[in-house]
């Protein structure tokens, strides 16, 4: 097999002297869609914020593209390639659409084809187009959502990071939001997923990690964990095949 | 005591202001650009204006350069001083929060005013040319040249940074690290660069309200303190992170202590234009040029 | 946190702290070689300015006594040079004091000569009480000095009587009538203290007050106070303020075309650096001083000379400083002694001759008052006012700023 | 160690300083008044500590309390209800400052964002400056109170009033963070959502620490005012009455226990030889220090690689850090 696009292997990370994760490994093939999963605080947004570079590992190796990337401040990790679109979205509410998305092509990489990379946004997400001299913070959940992929994908990720894309979300745009990341897979953007809403991110994931307090309780492939009993009866209870 | 002025000397006083505290206006777009970004009282920009006031001062008497010709070289010097100042004393510390940055700032303070104090000795000086003291007569009322040309540079000022901060990419690229720094980052922008972006034009603008002090006042090394506390006011009842607002805050402030120092003495016209700004922190925090709407940062 | 291993190292830091202070706390007494004289004076912050003067000034006086080969102390049996030492007070009361403390424990002096400034000299002189060291004082408000009834220093400064007098006998020798003055006195101490003279001096001379009110130290426009001025017809100005804010003021006053026909500034006007910064606009201005070089007085000339020499410049206030530095050399001479009681006994109801301030008469409870001095600009010169004696210079009204 | 051993250590090094008089002429020594004045600031630097170290809002308004509590004794002294070295005066020094404290406080702390807090308190200060310039014959307005200098007896009350203040700040600063509430504060300032989230009142607890600190900086005030006997608007709410402490707390280390003690030792020392020894420009060096201390000693001595290693075995991070680029504060 050829070399992974991204591998984590042994990641440790501390908050002051709290340690949030544990010898985390993993691997995600270019193409394919991984998820993190796990319940509140397991520390699945820690993995992302790592791997983007807001949050110093202490030790561990993070090799991308074949190269060592680790302890990386953010703004390297997007001119690298890394993107993420962190929890809660962090748009910048005051600035309108289209300047946020602007602004997601600051980096030299993508900054030359910023015209042309705002057209494949605008295709994908045709509301924005629509909405684009709206103040982001003037639109709804599911519509911020949107401009916050879309601000991501203007630095021509290699590899797109959700962080709880669903939440806080209506069940119907929850939908939308993960035919938006198949479509994003079909267009051969690699995309690492971290969700609470456990069904949904294992039946779109290749492979998937589950964590908790800090560890690596399982991994494997996306169907083959969704069927597994034990995941079945920590994480999705009575729901079953709900949302 | 109290009597009600003819209306001629009402208005004279509300221009009087008006111009007045443009000078605060000044200023504070500086604190609140620095604030923007690195969420520091930047306390050294009353030393910056003041020791751009000496570089006037120094060209005039050197080189006899006229101070409002010493634009040219003023500000240049200064946003490029600015951008130096961020590099060597601020970008160490910064990524360890605010609490060095603003010491920082404050030793830089203390440093500044006792070199000039011995560079230049600690006598008052000023710029004198045919305009320093020169009055424009206009509608029955007097208007003073100099604060006049500072207003106009306060004008300029907003609006050339309005504009920079809406039209260029690095300065909206400055909005967004002064919204939500974590998100600039993840976009790709180096916080070390906007921070010394907004430190650049900081300064920058600090040369600009200098070149208005050295034409308007009689200075020394001391004088500078003064202008950070009134501009950190004028900052608060703008609205931090507005560069409009901050002009108007100073604006705001320059008549509420011109009728203040009419009506009562000028020590109680600084009591209250404190007191107001304290009420204005502990009510309407967000300032008082921004609709409640805007404000809602997170 | 682990607090624990650190208060261990605190323990060790304490006592190397506590040993080291006790191992340089015994100076052993050594023969008396040089006469310690104390000072502390502004080098920095505000009153920096002033400060430098009055160092420049005492200096020069110690360095004409030693020149002479020193003061003879009796009670030592020899002649000994003076040395003076200056600790910066960066015009700060509490550092004022804390200078005191450092001069009478650390350097060991033997006397103190006077600091500027009525703030920053009763911290100081409340310090020297504590350890009966007899401070040698100027510029502190006489009135306010007897308030305190201290016992360890005595007091040369302008007499308060003349002082609220000056103004108004030089405005009454004016040849056009005055009659409607305003008095804008800084919120500061001496401001206060001043103020309340010049009020009485109104009251004796008849003159009532247009306007009367405390200005605010360091404020950047005066615009609202010319108008209230304006409003309030006022035809003269006695004004108390640094120079910095009464620079801006007299311009304030141009640009707003307010013009009165006498401007009487103290502190402010008296300065060659007024002059510079006013340029022609400094001329009729008038100021207050404390001495000038024309006075009929032993060295007088001369000092002036050295001052203009050294600054190219003239100075009103010079002769204060470097006489009281006189008067203390004169009075350990007298004394016969460095004993801070014997000094002070030779100061308090002394009376020193041919001083630059002339002769100077101290009062049983230790106060000696000069005339104040008042000058006028005129071509870049101080011509002197008052006191009126051998002085030919005729005071002139100022004209309107348009026909000037 | 200990919790036994702790407080042996901290009566031995207390007992060590108030044995310094019987070696040291208190009447001739300026080290007995130089540690008057470290001391002095010890308190100060706690008090401070105690606001910012550990529930990570920064004060500037330490002035005000300190100002505020020497006018307590003037003016109490003045109408003759307070006496020298009323120990009432200083309580009551101490307690209305606190009260102010709270009164300030709340608006101010209920507000999310701690740069109001800064701003505000900065204000403070300035306001009660001027308003005691304004306050008439009250406060004696710009000229201030003058108190009969001739109570003063010796230096020695002033030396272990002083040294007092600086154990109980210590010990006060100490407690409160072993305490429950101390755990509180650190979650308050390590993350305010997530102690909200647990329950804990934040604003109850940052204003009584700001209260508390209060208390502590108006005894200070209270002190330096016996020891001046001239209460001055322009000297008393200074503005280096806050700098000068915090600057000690961080060269000492914020939220350490003796970070401010180390660092206010140290940094009075240094003033004071840094005075001796360039007498003209030592207002310069002083600058430059804060700069350089700041910028190459972030954390603090007790943070030093050296210093932690030897006693701890590891190195750690000053709590108030990086929040920034972690985004937590936000």
């Amino acid at each position: 097999m050829a070399n992974p696009l991204l591998r984590v292997s042994d990641l440790n990370v501390f908050y002051g002297d709290a340690q949030a994760l544990w010898d985390i490994g993993f691997y995600v093939d270019e193409g394919a869609v991984y998820s993190i999963i796990g319940s509140n605080g397991a520390g699945k947004s820690t993995v992302l914020r790592a791997l983007s570079g807001l949050v110093r590992p202490a030790s561990g190796r993070v090799e991308f593209l074949g190269s060592r990337v680790e302890g990386k401040g953010a703004d390297v990790m997007v001119d690298l390639g890394i993107s993420l679109v962190p929890e809660g979205r962090g748009l910048f509410t005051s600035l309108t659409v289209l300047e946020n998305l602007e602004l997601g092509a600051f980096t030299k990489r993508a900054r030359p084809k910023r015209a042309k990379t705002l057209e494949w946004v605008n295709e994908l997400f045709p509301i924005i187009e629509a909405r684009k001299d709206q103040q982001a913070g003037k639109m709804s959940g599911g519509e911020q959502q949107m401009v916050a992929i879309g601000r991501a994908l203007m630095s021509r990720p290699k590899l797109l990071m959700l962080d709880e894309p669903s939440l806080g979300l209506a069940p119907l745009i929850v939908k939308t939001v993960f035919e938006i990341i198949r479509t994003l897979n079909e267009q051969k953007v690699t995309i690492l997923l971290v969700e609470q809403n456990i069904h949904q991110a294992l039946k779109i994931a290749d492979r998937a990690l589950v964590l908790k307090t800090g560890r690596t309780t399982m991994t494997g492939k996306g169907d083959e964990l969704l069927a597994d009993p034990e995941i079945q009866k920590a994480y999705m209870g009575t729901l079953r095949k709900g949302t | 005591m109290f009597y009600l002025p003819p209306i001629d000397i009402l208005i004279q006083i509300l221009i009087n202001g008006i111009l007045f505290g443009a000078m605060y206006g000044i200023a504070a777009i500086g604190l609140s650009l620095i604030f923007g970004t690195m969420q520091i009282i930047f306390i050294a920009q009353g030393a910056m204006i003041v020791l751009a006031a000496y570089g006037t001062f120094w060209l005039f008497h050197f080189f006899s350069m006229d101070p409002y010709l010493s634009i040219i070289v003023i500000f240049p010097v200064s946003v490029i001083f600015g951008l130096g100042l961020y590099q060597v004393l601020f970008r160490r510390v910064a990524r360890a929060g605010k609490f060095p940055s603003l010491l920082i700032a404050f030793g830089l303070m203390v440093l500044l005013e006792n070199l000039m104090s011995v560079l230049f000795t600690p006598n008052p000086r000023s710029v004198r040319a045919s305009y320093t003291a020169y009055g424009i007569s206009a509608l029955g009322l007097k208007i003073s040249f100099t604060r006049l040309m500072a207003f106009i540079m306060a004008i300029l000022a907003t609006t050339g940074v309005s504009l920079f901060l809406k039209k260029t990419l690095i300065g909206k690229a400055v909005r967004a690290a002064s919204e939500n720094l974590e998100s600039a980052t993840l976009v790709g922008i180096t916080p070390h660069r906007v921070n010394s972006v907004t430190f650049g034009i900081g300064i920058g603008l600090a040369g600009l309200a200098g070149i208005a002090t050295a034409t308007t006042y009689s200075f020394d090394p001391y004088f500078g303190f003064v202008f950070s506390l009134k501009a950190m006011i004028a900052l608060a009842l703008g609205g931090m992170g507005s560069v409009v607002g901050a002009l108007m805050g100073g604006v705001l402030l320059g008549v509420l202590e011109s009728y203040g120092s009419f009506f009562l003495t000028g020590g109680w016209a600084d009591v209250i234009s404190y007191a107001a700004f304290m009420l204005v922190l502990m009510f309407r925090p967000e300032g008082l040029f921004v609709r409640s709407s805007d404000s809602e940062k997170p | 946190m682990k607090e624990n291993k650190i208060s261990i190292w605190s323990g060790v830091f304490f006592l190397i702290m506590a040993l080291s202070l006790a191992g340089f706390s015994t100076v052993s007494a050594k023969e008396k070689k040089e006469i310690l004289i104390g000072t502390h004076l502004s080098m920095s912050g505000g009153l920096a300015m002033s400060a430098r003067e009055q160092a420049w000034a005492y200096e020069l006086a110690t360095a004409d006594v030693n020149k002479k080969g020193g003061i003879f102390v009796k009670e030592l049996g020899k002649k000994l040079p003076i040395k003076l030492i200056v600790v910066d007070d960066e015009s700060d009361g509490g550092k004022a004091a804390a200078a005191v403390e450092k001069l009478i424990k650390l350097q060991k002096v033997d006397l103190i000569l006077s600091g500027h400034s009525t703030p920053l000299t009763i911290p100081a002189m409340v310090t020297s009480e504590k350890y009966k060291k007899y401070y040698h004082g100027t510029t502190c408000l006489i009135p306010v000095w007897a308030g305190q009834k201290f016992k360890w220093s005595t007091m040369f400064f302008i007499n308060m009587p003349t002082f609220s007098h000056a103004a108004y006998e030089v405005i009454n020798s004016l040849p056009e009538k005055v009659t409607r003055l305003a008095m804008l006195m800084e919120d500061t101490m001496d401001g206060r203290g001043l103020g309340g003279a010049l009020r009485g001096g109104a009251e004796a001379f008849g003159y009532k007050l247009a306007v009367d009110e405390p200005w605010a130290v360091g404020a950047k426009d005066y615009s609202s106070q010319i108008l209230k001025l304006k409003a309030n017809r006022a035809d003269g100005i006695l004004i108390f303020g640094s120079p910095a804010d009464t620079v801006t003021f007299i311009r304030q006053m141009k640009e707003t075309d307010f013009s009165v026909k006498y401007f009487h500034g103290y502190k402010g006007t008296w300065t060659s650096e007024f002059k510079d910064a006013m340029g022609k606009d400094s001329q009729y201005v008038m100021m207050d001083g404390f001495w000038s070089e024309t006075y009929p007085y032993p060295g007088a000339k001369e000092l002036g000379a050295t001052y203009t020499k050294e600054f190219n410049k003239q100075s009103v206030s010079i002769g204060a400083f470097y006489a009281t530095a006189q008067i203390l050399y004169q009075a350990i001479e007298r004394a016969g002694s460095l004993d801070s009681a014997k000094v002070r006994d030779e100061v308090i109801g002394g009376e020193f001759k041919g001083t630059v301030m002339g002769d100077v008469k101290y009062g049983p409870e230790g106060s000696a008052g000069f005339q104040v001095g008042t000058f006028q600009w005129w071509n870049g010169k101080q011509q002197q006012v008052y006191p009126f004696f051998k002085s030919s210079w005729k005071t002139r009204v100022m004209p309107p700023w348009d026909k000037r | 160690m200990k919790k036994k051993t702790q407080i042996g250590l901290l009566v031995l090094v207390t007992a060590l300083f108030a044995a310094v008089p019987l070696i040291l002429d208190s009447e001739k020594s300026y080290y007995v008044y130089f540690l008057f004045m470290a001391f002095t600031f010890i308190a100060l630097s706690q008090s401070w500590n105690l606001v910012a170290g550990y529930t990570g809002q920064i004060s500037l308004g330490l002035h005000a309390f300190f100002g505020l509590g020497a006018y307590v004794i003037a003016i109490g002294w003045g109408q003759e209800i307070i006496g020298f070295f009323d120990p009432l005066g200083m309580i009551l020094s101490g307690l209305i400052p606190a009260i102010l404290a709270v009164v300030v406080g709340i608006p101010l702390l209920s507000k999310l964002r701690g740069d109001y807090f800064a701003l505000g308190t900065l204000g403070l200060g300035e306001i009660l400056r001027l308003v005691f310039i304004q306050g008439g014959a009250l406060t004696g307005g710009s000229a201030g109170l003058m108190l009969p200098s001739s109570s003063y007896t010796s230096m020695l009350p002033y030396y272990f009033i002083a040294l007092f203040l600086a154990v109980f700040a210590t010990v006060v600063t100490y407690l409160m963070v072993q305490s429950s509430l101390g755990w509180a504060l650190k979650a308050v300032r390590d993350d305010e959502t997530a102690a909200a989230a647990n329950g804990i009142n934040i604003l109850k607890y940052k204003v009584l620490a700001f209260a508390v600190g209060a208390f502590m900086a108006g005894l200070c005030g209270s002190l330096q005012a016996y020891y001046l006997f001239h209460i001055h608007p322009q000297n008393f709410f200074g503005l280096n009455w806050t700098l000068y402490p915090i600057l000690m707390c961080v060269l000492g280390g914020v939220g350490s226990i003796t970070g401010p003690v180390i660092g206010a030792i140290f940094l009075t020392a240094i003033f004071e030889l840094s005075k001796i020894l360039l007498p003209e420009i030592h207002p310069i060096f002083s600058g430059l220090l804060i700069v350089l201390t700041v910028i190459f000693l972030p954390d603090g001595i007790v943070r030093l690689g050296w210093f932690e290693k030897f006693f701890k075995g590891r190195k750690t991070e000053s709590p108030i850090n990086l929040k920034l680029f972690t985004g937590k504060e936000k």
